[in-house]
């Protein structure tokens, strides 16, 4: 029986970030399609993204962002760590750029021979 | 003692063994043929081949090797004889036994050898190759038991110098290696069987009966050194046997009687044993003979 | 089978490991150091109203830098591997409904209009170059999807995103001669803390981030999109 | 100085404006991107020079005007300025190198390659690891898109699984730093690490994923299937810049992060290192395709790196030499390789014989592998030496062991290799032409690796110890390949002589070295002088004639066992070429390779276990070591490997006699001696007559006394020259080890004057048996025959040569064999003793068969007209002749003080073998050269006299004139008796001669193929398993850990 005053939000995001970057990694080395082991990809992405807001965020504090709300002096005490949500806002552009990629190399696999089943790419081993 | 009389106290010493040496074949043969119901030859058949094949006129030689082997082969059979200490005890007959011990006697029979076998090649018959080829096969497996029985004695007197071993063999007759180390001495014994070529380890000489092994090519002049040298050579072996197993000669009756009865052994065992062929005299000469040699090597490091 | 439940096990033991940090997460009442400095000296130092920005853009704008070479190189790198394709001009084969046209004609200046603001004022609201960016581009996606005559030039594109990309190192640049270091801020003067002309170059780097990221994402999808035409007859 | 912030600023903007260019402008942009790396490579070289110059500490450069933590640091130093200047040499070249494809894929391509540049700069530089995790995205998908260039088969699958496995292992990567700044509260390294945290369990697990994602950038075995795709999916040029560029970068973060973690991690570095070494070197084994195959050592090199990089504490101070001379052999060997592989063009290993076409590319390519496996001169040598010595020391046994093994592994695939391309069969089609952009890198490459051997060479302990000179003369021979070959013959005459000259002095009072000085030397002007006879340029022979020979007076030389081993590897590396020279040589230089290599490694073990917990590497303390067994009976071993002791002979007969005439007398009549000299050093360590006790040297007596029986035999039954000569080299070393192993006065005696002997009548027999086969053109005796009237003074050459061989009197043979005896009944061991006369005895039946089948019996008709061996053969000849004469009739002048030097030293001080005048003699027997030398020449004179004056009249006849029962010959060839002309002997003990050894060597080849196919199969090519293996690589280095 879960205590749920002791749930608080970031320990509920961080959670469900775990939970879906397992999820995600399941569907990577479960999926046979291409196309559904990006989006499996996105998922971890995602969940790493989760992962790194809950870890900035202060209990009670608000948006990093001094304006009639916050007044400048004091902001140390009023706002959440700033600095994991630049890094997820550098997290996203990656995880774009790499899945972008793995989008046009699927394509292009795909209109080499006509199929997105991973196992039919087996040419190289050994 | 000046160099001029030594000289010359050796070469009168290789007359005698010569001399010895021929009679002793033509006796040997006589008795061969007597104990096979035949009249044979004369006693001195031998020196009448001998002088007739000096005597011959016309020598051909197939090239400097030719040439050459017979030279080599009799050198094998002097220098024996040079190294050799014959009567005990005297300094004039000792030869130039100072040179070297018994090791180099064991190794400068190969001298002989090498030229038997090199000029034998160059005469291009290959008869003589296949002579040599078994001769030398045969002769590594009879070497290994005379080796283990050299070793034993030399464990035995301490001492590889011939004169010394001969020293140590004196006084009484049971003072000989023959019964102070039986083992050593049968060995030595079976592989003097070889070493003399008679049967059952003559195959050498008789590819095909007639014309005979390593000398095929060879008559004349050069022949006549072949027959030497081995008239030679079985005395001076005969010689080394008596010295390292029987005591030695204090003079030169003695060692004539003695040397015939150990030259007599291996025609004794000749007449009644058939003939082996190469690829079995080697199995055989490896097994017993030099379990007998080990034996006798045993004997003493335990 | 044997190979699924090997991997149940493999999962298994990376929720385990996972589980290790969700444990050993309690969250945190106050802000570290570092967190702290940001917000105290950040308006001081940046002057940007909006502390993700001010750490975004200056504190580790070399990470900014990176993020913007990583757009760079996505659309570098989907331009070669559709070399062929992308320069085939693309006819619109489906056509465009009427919903599509209309509202394309009412959002698509809407939307560059928003896009803008966002990476203008990235400084002082939430948001900045990347989500104007991003904005920006889908307005030139959907202007393409829908007026099927009016294609963005990729040359134009091109231009646009080198352009900004080499100003943005140049200011870079311009931190180290004129400021404390590379890619400060203080290269012009911080102004008054909350209007839209402070924080130095922020503004302008935004901008610049904008245009780059708005052209980039649209070159990228614009490719995608007519190599999947062109790809249909090959 | 120039900040490396600017060179960052220039890649970038520099990238940023070339994707701006059209394709008509493409030479303007390639122009500009060379620029713009150019400007880097001189900032990173700069500051080289101001660290190297100047003891100043690293540099910080700040970012942002904020200091660290709160803004993202770079950090520049001796090592990042190393580094950065590496990496951006590899892009310039790389631009370079792949001007073509570059031009096909156009400017964006170029855009790519600067910006992978700037990526690996920031990533050595950097000291934030969320920087360095966007800067390593940056890389990686740099490379995606690079491995477009020059566009093979499957490139698009393999970018894939590329992508994907980089994107999972930066998923681990990012939750990693995400939770390191939860705990520690900061992204910079420095910071980090100064606020030394308690390590709770969160953190470790933070810190375990940020290092295991790190890893795995690093292609560990066997979580690397993706990598090994790619690598043999992109141009060879992008294998190299992954091989060379990402690699290093990431090694280095590796390093940096390395203070963060707890100790532990530490040895998990050295695990995976190594498990990556050995595994992937197995794995090799059975590849056939080259970028793959290069893709596989890659990973094992960088294994042994990381491996290093967690020994860095027990290393200490020596870390960073040893560091830089495995990386630079490393960097620029497989960056070379891979850029040769793409002039190669086809993958099959077999086709690179290609390079045969190019002989300087051919030097390149051995350059390029011998510096992989760790040959002298070359800095991984220097490397691996130190780093073994200092594990060793810290008692590091079974990493040695790992090491070592791994080493050996990868000799197998990358010799198979080169023999290839030295002697497999030429490819027919036409050659690839070699432009300068691609010749220009390669030899760069080469050269730098030749310098970086002289940078670790003097930067290691004890390097300076090495004498340099003959490395250098050789090299000069290298530059003036390109002189006919008397000119080349000359100056290494000359160069021995002079050597030998200066070396006099510090000998002279060391007979026992003096006589092994005298056959390396003196042997090496006798062989070389032979080699006048060759016309024309004999490209590459002299170097490496010289290298051999070098490395054998580097053993006389040596004092310290660095100066030994290294002197030990150059004498392998020369004689492997020179045997490889032969017709037919390739399996046999290639087995010989393989014997030498693992020989040499057991004395490395040896050696190394030798220096543990004692101070100082010179050989003096092999006798303080403090394992002897171990020690000695591994040395032992590896000497044996050398003087082809039975069991490990298996190379010689090959070797010795597939190799050229005057080969065949270097690395028999000299090259053995080296083992033999080995072999001296190693028994003087053990310490002289107590060490008779030592079971060891019983055992090697026995080895030695069958090796000679054996040996011989084997040589009974041959029918080629050449192979009869090399079987009784067996069996005469096996003689050599037999005497050395009394561990007496008196064996030691027997021992040095068998070496004595076997050189001057080996090399003898070689020569004189080379000058016949150079004429007719056979190895096969029974072609042969009746030679004696065409090559008489070869004839007189064989003969003196057998007599000494078969240690007849009066010549010197016979001393060895009567001081065998003397030296058999005063040790005892009496069977041993009569199983080497037994081979003595067959020995004879060789030496008979040589000269007969040659040069007697019945003249062929093919070679009535042959003439005598060229002039250059019969005068080394000649000489040796001399010196077997004058040692038979004065074995006093050597013999002599070689006894006073023993008895007097405190190893063999009892019954030494006394002296008076020229009579040698123990307390068994007695013995004198001279006087039976005289006996013997007068009787012999007499008896000839006597011979010539009786048949004086003898007149020559014709061939076939011969008693012929009943008909006579015709044909030569039948009457020829020469052919298995001891079948009798055969037939009784031929039983022993059976290839037992070869077959169980065979057997094991076999095993180890077999098992590296199967194990590969790992790499099913299936991107989703390569996953797989990447996410079980976590858990299980996780289980393990916690």
């Amino acid at each position: 029986m879960i205590n749920f005053n002791s749930l608080n939000i970031e320990t509920v995001s961080m959670g469900i970030g775990v939970i879906l970057f397992v999820l995600g990694v399941w569907g990577i080395v479960s999926q046979k399609n291409i196309i559904k082991i990006i989006i499996s990809f996105t998922i971890v992405d995602t969940s790493i993204h989760l992962i790194l807001v809950s870890i900035g965020y202060i209990r009670g504090k608000s948006a990093p962002i001094i304006d009639a709300a916050i007044n400048k002096e004091n902001a140390a005490n009023e706002v959440v760590d700033p600095l994991p949500q630049a890094l997820v806002l550098t997290a996203i552009v990656i995880g774009l750029g790499i899945t972008a990629l793995m989008l046009s190399y699927a394509l292009r696999m795909y209109k080499e021979n006509k199929s997105l089943d991973i196992n039919k790419f087996k040419a190289l081993k050994w | 003692m000046d160099i001029v009389k030594k000289i010359g106290f050796v070469l009168l010493g290789l007359f005698i063994v010569l001399n010895w040496g021929l009679l002793m074949a033509g006796i040997m043969r006589k008795i061969i043929a007597r104990v096979s119901m035949r009249r044979g030859i004369k006693i001195f058949q031998p020196y009448i081949n001998l002088i007739k094949n000096y005597s011959i006129r016309s020598q051909l030689t197939h090239g400097i090797m030719f040439y050459l082997g017979p030279v080599f082969r009799l050198s094998g059979g002097v220098g024996i004889f040079l190294f050799m200490p014959m009567i005990y005890g005297s300094d004039i007959w000792n030869n130039f036994s100072f040179t070297g011990d018994l090791i180099l006697i064991a190794y400068f029979m190969f001298f002989g050898m090498l030229g038997m076998a090199l000029g034998a090649g160059e005469g291009g018959h290959p008869y003589s190759a296949i002579g040599i080829s078994r001769g030398l096969a045969q002769f590594t497996a009879i070497e290994l038991p005379l080796t283990l029985a050299i070793l034993s004695i030399a464990i035995q007197y301490q001492s590889l110098s011939i004169t010394e071993i001969v020293a140590a063999q004196q006084g009484s007759i049971l003072n000989w290696t023959l019964f102070t180390n039986p083992l050593a001495t049968g060995a030595a014994m079976i592989s003097f069987l070889g070493a003399m070529g008679h049967s059952p380890f003559n195959v050498v000489m008789a590819p095909q009966e007639n014309p005979v092994g390593p000398p095929t090519e060879y008559h004349g002049t050069f022949l006549g050194v072949l027959q030497t040298n081995r008239a030679i050579l079985h005395v001076v072996e005969a010689v080394l046997y008596m010295n390292l197993f029987f005591g030695g000669a204090n003079n030169w009756i003695e060692l004539i009687v003695k040397t015939f009865f150990i030259y007599f052994w291996s025609v004794f065992v000749g007449m009644v044993f058939p003939r082996f062929r190469v690829d079995q005299s080697i199995p055989w000469l490896l097994k017993l003979p030099v379990l007998i040699g080990v034996a006798a090597i045993i004997v003493f490091i335990v | 089978m044997i190979r699924n439940s090997f991997l149940i096990l493999l999962l298994a033991g990376l929720g385990w490991i996972l589980f290790q940090e969700f444990d050993s997460f309690k969250g945190s009442d106050q802000l570290n150091p570092v967190a702290e400095y940001y917000a105290t000296q950040g308006p001081q130092e940046v002057g940007a109203a909006n502390l993700v920005t001010s750490v975004v853009v200056t504190y580790r704008g070399l990470d900014t830098l990176g993020e913007v070479t990583i757009l760079f190189l996505t659309a570098a790198i989907v331009g070669l591997l559709f070399k062929r394709e992308s320069n085939s001009e693309t006819e619109d084969i489906y056509g465009t409904s009427e919903i599509l046209l209309t509202a394309g004609k009412i959002l698509v200046p809407m939307l560059i209009l928003v896009g803008v603001y966002i990476f203008i004022n990235g400084h002082l609201t939430p948001g900045g170059g990347f989500q104007g960016g991003a904005v920006l581009a889908s307005a030139f996606v959907l202007a393409a999807l829908t007026f099927s005559g009016t294609t963005v030039k990729h040359r134009v594109l091109e231009i646009v995103e080198s352009f900004s990309g080499i100003s943005f190192v140049l200011l870079g640049i311009l931190g180290v001669v004129l400021a404390g270091g590379f890619l400060d801020n203080k290269i012009f003067s911080l102004g008054t803390f909350g209007h839209l002309f402070s924080a130095g170059a922020i503004p302008i780097i935004y901008s610049l981030v904008g245009l780059k990221v708005g052209s980039e994402l649209s070159n990228i999808v614009l490719v995608m999109k007519s190599s999947e035409k062109g790809g249909d007859h090959d | 100085m120039v900040s490396p912030i600017s060179s960052i600023a220039v890649l970038l903007g520099s990238a940023f404006l070339v994707g701006l260019f059209k394709k008509t402008s493409y030479s303007f942009a390639q122009m500009l991107s060379l620029l713009a790396i150019a400007f880097p490579l001189f900032v990173s070289a700069q500051w080289l020079i101001h660290f190297i110059g100047t003891s100043d500490g690293a540099v910080m450069l700040y970012t942002a005007g904020a200091k660290p933590p709160f803004s993202v640091s770079l950090q520049i130093g001796m090592a990042e300025a190393f580094l950065t200047l590496a990496v951006n040499l590899l892009g310039l070249l790389s631009i370079i190198y792949l001007m073509k494809p570059f031009k096909e894929l156009g400017v964006k391509a170029l855009a790519l390659l600067l910006i992978l540049v700037m990526g690996l700069n920031v990533i050595i530089l950097s000291r934030d690891i969320f920087n360095i995790f966007v800067f390593l995205e940056i890389a990686s998908i740099a490379l995606v898109g690079l491995i477009l260039l020059g566009k093979r088969k499957h490139t698009y699958s393999a970018g894939f699984k590329y992508l994907i496995a980089v994107a999972i292992i930066s998923s681990f990567l990012l939750v990693g730093i995400a939770f390191v700044y939860y705990f520690g509260s900061t992204l910079n390294i420095d910071d980090f690490v100064a606020q030394n945290l308690i390590v709770t369990k969160g953190l470790s697990t933070a810190l375990f994923l940020l290092f295991i994602a790190v890893l795995l950038e690093l292609k560990p075995f066997p979580a690397n299937g993706w990598a090994l795709d790619l690598y043999e999916a992109a141009h060879p040029g992008v294998g190299a810049l992954i091989s060379g560029g990402t690699a290093t970068a990431s090694l280095y973060v590796l390093y940096k992060i390395l203070p963060m973690g707890a100790d532990y991690w530490s040895d998990v570095l050295i695990w995976v290192g190594l498990i990556s070494f050995l595994g992937s070197n197995i794995l090799g084994i059975s590849q056939k395709n080259a970028n793959r195959l290069l893709g596989y050592s890659s990973i094992g090199q960088i294994g042994l790196l990381v491996a290093v990089i967690g020994f860095s504490d027990q290393l200490g101070s020596h870390f960073e030499a040893i560091f830089f001379s495995l990386f630079i052999s490393h960097f620029l060997a497989k960056v070379g390789l891979f850029w040769l592989s793409g002039w190669v063009g086809k993958t099959e290993l077999t086709a690179w014989s290609i390079l045969r076409t190019k002989p300087w590319l051919l030097l390149v390519f051995g350059i390029f592998l011998f510096t992989l496996i760790g040959f002298p001169p070359f800095p991984s040598f220097f490397g691996k030496w130190q780093l073994i010595v200092d594990l060793a020391s810290e008692h590091g046994f079974n990493w040695i062991v790992i090491i070592l093994a791994g080493s050996l592994f990868e000799g197998i695939y990358l010799f198979r290799w080169l023999g290839y391309a030295i002697k497999g069969e030429k490819s027919t089609e036409n050659k690839p032409l070699l432009d300068w952009q691609t010749a220009l890198p390669i030899g760069l490459f080469a050269l730098l690796i030749i310098g970086a051997g002289y940078v670790s060479n003097q930067w290691m302990p004890n390097g300076q110890s090495i004498n340099l000179i003959p490395v250098f003369f050789i090299l000069a021979l290298f530059v003036l390949d390109f002189l006919p070959a008397w000119i080349k013959n000359t100056i290494s005459i000359a160069g021995l002589v002079v050597y030998g000259y200066l070396l006099y002095p510090e000998l002279s009072d060391d007979t026992l070295r003096l006589v092994f000085a005298v056959i390396f030397l003196g042997g090496g002007i006798l062989t070389l002088i032979a080699g006048y006879s060759v016309k024309g340029k004999r490209a590459g022979f002299f170097p490496f004639a010289l290298m051999m020979f070098a490395g054998l007076i580097g053993l006389v030389e040596a004092d310290n066992l660095l100066q030994f081993f290294f002197a030990w590897e150059l004498m392998t590396l020369g004689s492997y070429v020179l045997i490889i020279r032969g017709k037919r040589s390739m399996l046999h230089a290639y087995n010989y390779m393989l014997f030498s290599l693992g020989g040499a490694y057991l004395i490395f073990m040896g050696m190394a276990m030798a220096t543990a917990g004692q101070s100082g590497i010179s050989l003096e303390i092999l006798r303080t070591t403090a394992f002897p067994g171990w020690t000695y009976a591994l040395m032992a071993i590896g000497f044996l490997t050398k003087t082809a002791a039975l069991g490990f002979h298996i190379w010689l007969p090959g070797a010795h006699a597939e190799a050229e005439s005057d080969v065949s007398p270097m690395v028999s009549g000299i090259l053995l001696k080296g083992g033999v000299f080995g072999l001296i050093v190693l028994f003087l360590a053990m310490g002289g007559e107590q060490a008779q006790a030592n079971p060891l040297v019983y055992v090697l007596g026995w080895l030695g006394a069958i090796t000679a029986l054996i040996g011989n035999l084997i040589a009974v039954f041959q029918e080629d020259a050449k192979k009869l000569l090399a079987y009784s080299s067996i069996g005469n070393l096996g003689y050599v080890l037999f005497a050395l192993a009394f561990m007496s006065n008196i064996g030691w005696m027997t021992a040095i004057t068998y070496s004595l002997n076997h050189f001057l009548f080996k090399t003898l027999l070689f020569l004189a048996i080379g000058g016949v086969v150079l004429r007719v053109k056979t190895h096969n005796m029974h072609e042969m025959g009746g030679l004696i009237k065409q090559m008489p003074l070869s004839f007189i050459a064989v003969l003196i040569g057998i007599i000494t061989l078969a240690g007849i009197p009066p010549l010197s043979g016979y001393a060895g064999k009567w001081l065998f005896y003397n030296a058999v009944i005063a040790q005892g061991w009496y069977f041993q003793g009569a199983i080497v006369f037994f081979a003595g005895t067959i020995a004879f039946l060789y030496c008979f068969k040589l000269i007969y089948a040659v040069f007697l019996g019945q003249p062929k008709d093919k070679f009535r007209q042959v003439k005598e061996a060229p002039v250059w053969y019969i005068i080394p000849q000649i000489i040796l002749i001399i010196g077997i004469m004058v040692f038979s009739a004065r074995p006093d002048l050597i013999l002599k003080p070689v006894g006073e030097l023993l008895s007097g030293s405190a190893y063999f001080p009892t019954d030494p073998l006394n002296w008076e005048s020229v009579t040698a003699s123990t307390n068994l027997g007695y013995w004198s050269g001279y006087k039976i030398m005289l006996v013997i020449g007068v009787m012999f004179m007499v008896l000839l006299g006597w011979l010539l004056l009786m048949s004086r009249k003898a007149q020559k006849i014709k061939q076939f004139d011969i008693v012929y029962a009943g008909e006579t010959p015709f044909t030569p060839g039948t009457t020829h008796f020469s052919h298995n002309m001891f079948a009798p002997l055969y037939r009784a003990i031929g039983f022993l001669t059976l290839p037992m050894i070869t077959q169980s060597w065979n057997r094991v080849n076999s095993t180890v193929h077999d098992f590296a196919d199967s194990a590969r199969k790992i790499y099913s090519g299936n991107g989703q398993s390569y996953l797989v293996q990447i996410l079980a690589y976590v858990v299980i280095v996780y289980l393990i850990l916690f």
